[in-house]
């Protein structure tokens, strides 16, 4: 009975982030448009335009290989996996030990691995550019990323996602430097892994200025579809994990109620909402780098992230 | 019939096979008896190794034969961590074999090479069976002259040639070392039987230097910085099946051989010396897979990507040697497990990529990145089964490369309970080293994968190459398989390394297969846990679902057209990201600081319609630094010696009379 | 007193033999080089001769025959012969000056009077100066063959260095003829040999000079 | 005393004079080469025979024990090999013209003669005795360097001539100030130059003097020996005489040599107030083993470059025997013994390649194993083993010196190491343009006889995985006396 529960659960929280993941995006554009002082699409456009890509045909070009048409919707599984083993609303769910931050780290590392892949396949520049830049970027991306776990998994103990988040939402966290430090290395990464302003523009066309976009594209109808609801679950992913790690209050605890687990919802949306809004207003607030001058941006968030860890080797000793 | 005699029977054979091979009848026949036999017998040997962890608490199997030393003779011995290293060493033997029997008979000079192939995989289980010092150098040696043959199997082109020539020269410098590594284990008494070194008594400095030694010896042979300068010139070199076994498998026994001596025979060296292993190791990953990515020969690449991993297995024996010092047994067997575990990974993927190269070498003719593309049309079982290795490699789960590297990972956030401030200090380094390099691997094979088999045919050969022979593709489906089957149950392989840690430490992880859903759980399932197979289930039931739903409710029709590439119509192939332009961004991010780079753009006057020009040229630091100044130095002590080649009958009678009078100074003084 | 005098007489004889080694040191001209070898030669003999009266050991008195006939005479004859042959130049090119060769040779006595001297006393005292001088000679024969540049005197250095090693050989008591024998037997053997690689030279250069020869290398190309 | 029905040590010695007699009379090549390898042959025998010699009582002039025999052995063994091979070599030399027809009578006289020198000095009791024949078989080897008559064979048989003679003076000296020593002690006349008494007696001997004689003899046969900085005449020597020459020379001479040192050093070493043999051979050992490393490599000349690898590998023994104790001297008596045999094999292979090739000149010789398959391919071995590779006797040997030093003096093992590896990148540098890339020079087929070289190679790649325990026994009881 429990099992079934338990299913049900995660399989709530698999369609919650596949339906909210586009939301996210269009309150993201709304809001950004909004402090534009522009109209802007209405919150539901992504939706519109994911059922648009979908009924559309696919034109595939002439050399592109089977891996080209099989990689969308790899990527699109393994980022709604990975969203889907992230404590949104609740903690502890039944599949959340099948990988912990690292894996879900290196889960999205292979999405990545296969975008830049089906960058190159079609055998055009803007492919390779996008591509070898996208390897650039995560080159020093991981590293940084890798450091942030290392330094929640030193405070919590453990780099179970669920024991993190219960482990920060108890007071015995209390106030910490390296977990501020971790926490902004873990912004900047997302910010670069979400293709958003500064790093790259999500909204560009420009060619030399693109990255995410140039790998896709020559990627169209339900691929380009795929590929899309890949990225804003993507983004959800990050802010949801900020969210769950850093502000964990609110989340459910396994076994909670239904009340609880209504709460935890309520408060999930909550959290997406400013999430989004502090996006939005980031973006608007900065200008687009130089993509030669990402790698210090990164470097910074990997210096970041080290000097956290170390922080914590040092004074875990104490 | 114990173990260890069979895998000495099977060695045996093989070197009864190389013997076989000096006939001189040079026919299809022969070929194929030749490695034919070798898959049969590494099969058994394979079987035998996998036989004796299998049985559980398998005692230790020793024989002596009255061979090598008179008065100690040749002592061999299986214990978990033979077993495991043969198992490792003979899987990769048989694929090779198995490969080789399709690859072999492109070879131009068969002569050359069938001698020596079955000599090479004899000589790497012997070193791995030896019980005594003599008989582990000689083997080892023996090693390193079968595979030289090899390397120098076609040696007209003068770049193979060098490549033998350093080889050799460092591989009887690593033997030289680990000869003084055992005359200081062995001590005054001189006893050079592994039992007795065991059991003998070692101090500090003397364990200290004794795992210098051991780290310069073995580190020489298995490619760490900035020993490593061999390898990428030798590998390349020889035929591509023994490429692979060089990579993949003797790597391997180098490492074997650090870990029987350090772990095993040297007892517990200070802690500090393990800071030694682990800089040295964070070092060879970043700086090998740097200059993986900066290449443009394919099976270079692969090289090069061996030292990382290299590099990346003796971080896990740094720690598990610094864990160790501290008495945190678990952790060490973590750490151990994980190095151990990325040992077997990696003999894996590394055959498995070298074979792909091997079968594009052969499908093309070309190493050459730059004139290859489009592959994956022309040579699709190859193209997929590559695509696994480089996904492994790149650690991407659910594949066996990120297992190990996650093992690992999991041994690093262990080491905050370290005593020692020097390790605390280091260790979080060590971490973004190998994430880093992870990351860079990973840039790497999409490189590798992309510019070989995406994109457009870059030159005649690549257009018109075709599919290789059925032992090959059956070579690489096996490794591929292997590959994803550890990816997704690494429970086991674990568990079956675990003797070997509990024999070297005296602790192992806790049993994985027990957990459910074939889950791996280092310390605690509190701590961290991952289960490959359940991501791998989820991935592929979510994409089929996906799948199944848009193509049910939504449109599945294609249209073929010109790729749109941003409106540029028609553009030549020459156009695509070349290799090295794909590698700029990042050479421009380190090149500058690793390897001296200059780029140098020359563009024609406006108006001019000539070719522009981008020069690029990086040094091997390691290579100038080092290596060139020590050659400058015995060219000039020769130079200067030569001299006395030339001197006059007097000069000479003046030499001996000096030596007389100095003599008589000594014994007047 | 006896005993004193017959010790004197050895050792003027012995000591008489250095002084003509520094004699030939300073020849700068091969004639007067070879006459002095004969005159080296000689007091060689004398010695011996002495030596074999003293120790009653009359087979010495063949050694002492030898020297005198053999290199007092046989040798400088012959070796005056092959220089005006061969038209070797006359005077020898030393590689130090005469003074510096002075010099070294005094050192070298010294030397080899500070080692023997060390010798304990048990060995009785007329070997032990015999044993330092013909240490000293044979020291100076093979500083004459180091600092001369020319063939011809190079052997006569040599030679000088086996009349020490007659002298040391007779100084020893009671020692076994075999060993007389070898010493004439390898003269005999040198000298055949030296004298047909002059041949041979003549036939192919026209010097003896060991330069001429020392062009021809294998390794010089 | 003795079961067999003749003399055995008298066998050694008469065969090879009365074969030289023969060969000096008989005209014509063929019979005399064959004659030659014939008394070769017949000694070897002879040599074995002595193994059943049960009862041994030293002479006053000849004598035989436990370390002889092995010298003798091996000396008639790479004797009869060599004659074997010079027979065919020879032959080609004549077709060639290189060797006038004149001088062939002389050289197989002059080979037997060799013959009997060398075993002469290594039966001899006496010291005076020892010392003649070691002169015989150097002026014999003088003669024959000087075979060619050319003029580069004439300058190193000259070269070694005059050096040889200084070398000959000095152990001469030596020799009488051992007499000297031993007169007080042992009484005047014969005895004194008595091996076997000397030792007896050698406790009480004149420590100053046998000191001094030591100095005399370590550098008068260390001439011939060939360690550096006396070995000036060796390379020449070898390089421009014929190749079986250069075989016997590095095989047996500079053996023969060693020989008479090792005879002293127990001497000296029997004395406790003398001073200790051991670091003069060790410095000198190591001197040779580190100037011959580097001499390696600016060598235009094959055989040049080969004998610089004998001064290398003598030093490696006179370093063992210097470093003393059971281990290292069973480490110097089997590295001898591999040596010589290596060697020699390798001089075998050289001297035919030199031959199909017509040239020393290593740049001249390319890509011997395309050309010619087993010539090429005997070289590559010879050399692997020279170079200490495994599995091939000198790496066990090369082992055993190594490790012997932890025994004694742990850093000595660094210099030795070093000069090894110094040496082995020189000699697989030359071997890999030698026997690998592109042939170049003739590839005409070549009669030549693998037989003794290979013989030899089988014989060391033998001994490099198994030693027969009878010979380990004999050798360690040889370590035990060389103390």
């Amino acid at each position: 009975m429990t099992l079934i529960g338990d299913l049900i659960l995660q399989g709530a929280q698999m369609l919650l982030v596949l339906l909210l993941a586009p939301l996210l995006t269009g309150f993201v554009r709304k809001v950004k448009a909004r402090l534009l002082r522009r109209r802007g699409p209405p919150v539901i456009q992504p939706y519109r335009d994911l059922l648009r890509l979908l009924r559309k045909d696919v034109v595939l070009a002439e050399n592109a290989s089977w891996l080209f048409r099989v990689i969308p919707y790899l990527i699109f599984a393994a980022t709604w996996v990975g969203a889907a083993l992230i404590p949104t609303f609740a903690t502890g769910l039944i599949f959340s030990w099948t990988a912990d931050l690292i894996a879900i780290v290196a889960l999205l590392g292979s999405v990545r691995f296969f975008l830049a892949l089906a960058g190159m396949d079609v055998g055009t520049s803007f492919g390779g550019i996008g591509a070898s830049r996208e390897v650039m970027i995560a080159s020093v991306a991981e590293p940084a990323m890798i450091m942030v776990v290392f330094t929640l998994a030193l405070v919590a103990g453990s780099t179970q996602l669920s024991e993190l988040a219960g482990f920060m939402s108890s007071p015995a966290v209390g106030l910490r430097v390296s977990l501020g430090l971790a926490l902004i290395a873990l912004i900047m990464v997302a910010i670069a892994e979400n293709a958003r302003i500064p790093v790259d523009n999500p909204a560009t066309h420009l060619e030399l200025t693109m990255v995410h976009e140039a790998m896709v594209l020559e990627y169209s109808g339900r691929h380009l579809a795929m590929i899309e609801i890949a990225a804003s679950l993507k983004l959800l992913l990050y802010v949801s994990l900020i969210a769950g790690v850093f502000v964990p209050w609110g989340l459910a605890v396994s076994g909670g109620g239904p009340a609880a687990y209504a709460i935890g919802a309520a408060a999930y949306l909550v959290k997406l909402a400013a999430g989004g809004f502090l996006l939005a207003l980031f973006e608007t607030a900065i200008a687009k780098m130089r993509v030669f001058r990402v790698p210090e941006f990164m470097g910074a968030a990997l210096m970041l992230g080290l000097l956290g860890a170390l922080l914590l080797f040092v004074s875990r000793s104490l | 019939m114990n173990s260890v005699s069979m895998l000495l029977l099977c060695v045996a054979a093989l070197l009864g096979l190389s013997v076989l091979a000096v006939a001189p009848v040079r026919t299809r026949a022969v070929h194929t008896l030749i490695y034919g036999g070798a898959l049969a017998v590494s099969l058994i040997a394979l079987g035998a190794a996998v036989a004796h962890i299998a049985i559980d608490g398998a005692a230790d199997s020793t024989a002596v034969l009255p061979l090598g030393l008179p008065w100690l003779g040749a002592h061999f011995r299986i214990d978990a961590l033979a077993a495991f290293f043969l198992a490792v060493v003979n899987l990769a033997g048989a694929a090779a074999c198995l490969y080789g029997l399709g690859y072999g008979r492109h070879e131009e000079a068969p002569h050359r090479v069938l001698p020596f192939f079955p000599a090479f995989l004899g000589g790497m289980n012997l070193v791995i069976l030896a019980d005594d010092a003599f008989s582990f150098l000689l083997c080892w040696e023996f090693m390193s002259l079968a595979s030289w043959a090899l390397v120098m199997a076609q040696h007209r082109n003068p770049e193979n040639a060098r490549a033998g020539y350093v080889y050799l020269v460092m591989a009887c410098f690593g033997t030289l070392m680990l000869l003084l590594a055992f005359g200081l284990l062995s001590g005054p008494a001189g006893d050079y039987g592994f039992a007795a070194i065991r059991v003998a008594e070692h101090g500090a400095l003397p364990a200290a230097l004794v795992l210098g030694f051991a780290l310069i010896g073995a580190g020489s042979k298995a490619g760490l910085v900035p020993l490593h300068v061999w390898l990428p010139l030798a590998h390349p070199a020889a035929p591509s099946h023994v490429s692979a076994l060089m990579s993949g498998a003797m790597t391997k026994v180098a490492i074997y051989g650090f870990i029987r001596i350090v772990f095993d025979l040297l007892g517990d060296p200070p802690w500090w010396s393990s800071m030694a292993v682990l800089i040295v190791g964070g070092v060879t990953a970043a700086l090998g897979v740097l200059q993986a990515l900066m290449q443009r020969d394919l099976k270079r690449m692969l090289a090069y990507s061996t030292i990382e991993n290299v590099g990346v297995i003796f971080c896990g024996l740094g720690l598990a040697l610094a864990f160790q010092a501290s008495n945190m047994g678990w952790a060490a067997a973590l750490a151990l497990t994980a190095a151990l575990f990325h040992v077997f990974n990696h003999a894996l993927f590394k055959s498995l990529l070298f074979y792909g190269a091997g079968a594009v070498l052969t499908a093309t003719h070309e190493r050459d990145l730059e004139r290859l593309g489009g592959l994956i049309h022309r040579m699709p079982a190859t193209a997929l089964f590559f695509l696994v290795g480089c996904a492994a490699i790149s650690a991407l789960p659910p594949l066996n490369g990120f297992a190990s590297e996650w093992l690992l990972f999991q041994a690093i956030l262990q080491s905050p309970e370290l005593p020692q401030w020097g390790l605390k200090i280091i260790v979080p380094g060590i971490g973004a080293m190998l994430a880093l390099s992870a990351a860079l691997a990973a840039a790497c094979f999409v490189k590798a994968f992309g510019i070989a088999f995406l994109g457009r045919p870059r030159s005649a050969a690549a257009t018109n190459a075709q599919e290789v022979d059925r032992f090959s593709t059956a070579a690489m489906a096996i490794l591929a398989a292997l590959c994803v089957l550890t990816g997704i149950m690494p429970g086991l392989a674990i568990d079956w390394i675990s003797p070997a840690t509990l024999s070297l430490l005296g602790d192992r992880m806790p049993a994985q297969t027990i957990d459910p859903w074939l889950s791996i759980v280092p310390i605690a399932q509190g701590r961290s846990s991952y289960n490959g197979l359940l991501v791998f289930l989820f991935i592929a039931f979510s994409a089929s679902i996906a799948v199944f739903a848009i193509h049910r409710f939504a449109s599945n029709r294609i249209r073929r057209g010109p790729a749109w590439d941003c409106g540029f119509v028609e553009p030549s192939p020459a156009t695509q990201y070349s290799a090295d332009s794909f590698s700029q961004p990042i050479r421009r991010v380190f090149g500058t600081l690793v390897f001296r780079a200059r780029e140098q753009v020359e563009m024609p006057p406006p108006g001019d319609s000539g070719p522009a020009r981008h020069l690029v040229e990086q040094r091997d630091l390691i290579w100038d630094g080092l290596y060139g100044n020590i050659a400058g130095a015995i060219g000039f002590a020769a130079d200067r010696l030569n001299y006395l080649q030339f001197l006059t009958i007097r000069r000479y009678l003046s030499l001996v009379f000096l030596a007389l009078v100095i003599l008589l100074l000594v014994l007047a003084i | 007193m006896q005993h004193g005098l017959v010790f004197d007489i050895a050792h003027l004889l012995a000591g008489g033999l250095v002084l003509v080694s520094f004699v030939m040191l300073y020849q700068d001209r091969l004639y007067a080089l070879l006459n002095v070898f004969a005159l080296h030669a000689f007091v060689l003999a004398l010695s011996v001769a002495w030596q074999a009266y003293s120790q009653e050991a009359y087979h010495l008195f063949i050694t002492a025959a030898l020297a005198l006939s053999f290199k007092a005479l046989f040798i400088p004859i012959a070796l005056h012969r092959i220089v005006r042959r061969l038209g070797i130049h006359r005077e020898i090119e030393n590689v130090v000056g005469i003074g510096l060769t002075m010099l070294a040779g005094m050192g070298l006595v010294a030397l080899s009077l500070v080692v023997m001297l060390r010798v304990t006393v048990e060995a009785d005292p007329l070997a032990r100066e015999d044993l330092a001088f013909a240490l000293s000679v044979v020291l100076l024969g093979l500083l004459m063959m180091v600092t001369r540049r020319n063939a011809v005197s190079q052997v006569v250095g040599f030679m000088s260095l086996e009349n020490g090693l007659i002298l040391a050989a007779t100084g020893a008591k009671g020692m076994p003829l075999v060993v007389e024998i070898s010493v004439a037997f390898s003269i005999l053997i040198a000298f055949i040999v030296i004298g047909i690689f002059l041949f041979r030279i003549r036939e192919r250069f026209d010097t003896v000079d060991v330069h001429a020869l020392d062009r021809f290398r294998g390794e010089q190309q | 005393m003795n079961a067999l029905p003749f003399d055995p040590v008298a066998s050694v010695l008469l065969i090879p004079l009365g074969g030289a007699a023969i060969l000096a009379l008989l005209p014509g090549y063929r019979v005399t080469a064959r004659l030659n390898v014939l008394a070769a042959l017949l000694t070897l025998l002879s040599a074995l025979s002595l193994f059943f010699v049960e009862t041994r009582v030293p002479g006053t002039y000849l004598f035989i024990d436990d370390l002889n025999i092995v010298f003798i052995v091996l000396n008639s063994f790479v004797g009869f090999t060599t004659s074997v091979f010079s027979a065919s070599y020879i032959s080609h030399e004549l077709e060639t013209g290189r060797l006038k027809p004149v001088y062939l009578r002389f050289y197989h006289a002059m080979f037997q003669v060799m013959m009997f020198g060398m075993n002469l000095a290594l039966v001899a009791n006496n010291i005076g005795l020892m010392w003649v024949a070691i002169e015989l078989a150097t002026l014999t080897t003088v003669l024959m360097v000087g075979i060619y008559r050319t003029p580069e064979a004439l300058e190193a048989a000259w070269k070694y001539f005059i050096l040889g003679s200084v070398g000959i003076a000095l152990a001469l000296f030596g020799t009488i100030l051992v007499y000297m020593a031993a007169r007080p002690v042992v009484g005047e006349g014969l005895d004194a130059m008595v091996w076997t008494i000397l030792i007896e007696h050698a406790a009480n001997f004149d420590p100053a003097l046998i000191n001094l004689a030591f100095v005399f003899l370590m550098l008068g046969y260390g001439t011939k020996v060939g360690l550096a900085p006396l070995h000036a005449w060796l390379p020449d020597a070898h390089a421009e005489g014929p190749t079986p020459i250069s075989a016997v020379l590095s095989g047996l001479l500079l053996n023969v040599a060693l020989y008479a040192v090792l005879r002293f050093k127990l001497l000296l070493a029997a004395n406790p107030e003398a001073l200790a043999p051991g670091p003069l051979m060790v410095t000198m050992g190591l001197t040779s083993l580190v100037f011959a490393a580097f001499m390696l490599y600016r060598r235009r000349d094959i055989k040049r470059m080969f004998a610089y690898s004998s001064i290398e590998h003598m030093g490696i023994i006179a370093f063992a025997f210097g470093m003393g104790g059971p281990l290292a001297n069973f480490a110097g008596l089997l590295h001898m013994v591999m040596h010589s045999l290596t060697k020699s094999a390798i001089f075998f292979a050289v001297g035919h390649i030199s031959q199909v090739k017509d040239t020393q000149k290593i740049a001249d010789i390319r890509g011997l194993t395309v050309s010619h398959p087993w010539l090429g391919w005997g070289l590559v071995l010879g050399v692997v083993a020279i170079a200490g590779l495994p599995p091939l006797g000198i790496f066990m040997s090369e082992f055993l010196v190594v490790s012997s030093t932890f025994a004694r003096v742990p850093w000595l093992a660094i210099p030795l190491v070093f000069g090894l590896l110094v040496a082995f990148g020189a000699l697989l540098l030359h071997l890999n343009g030698l026997a690998f890339g592109e042939p170049k020079g003739s590839t005409a087929p070549v009669q030549a006889s693998y037989v003794p070289m290979f013989a030899h190679l089988a014989l060391v790649f033998g001994a490099g995985i198994y030693l027969p325990p009878p010979l380990v026994g004999w050798f360690q009881h040889i370590a035990q006396l060389l103390g």
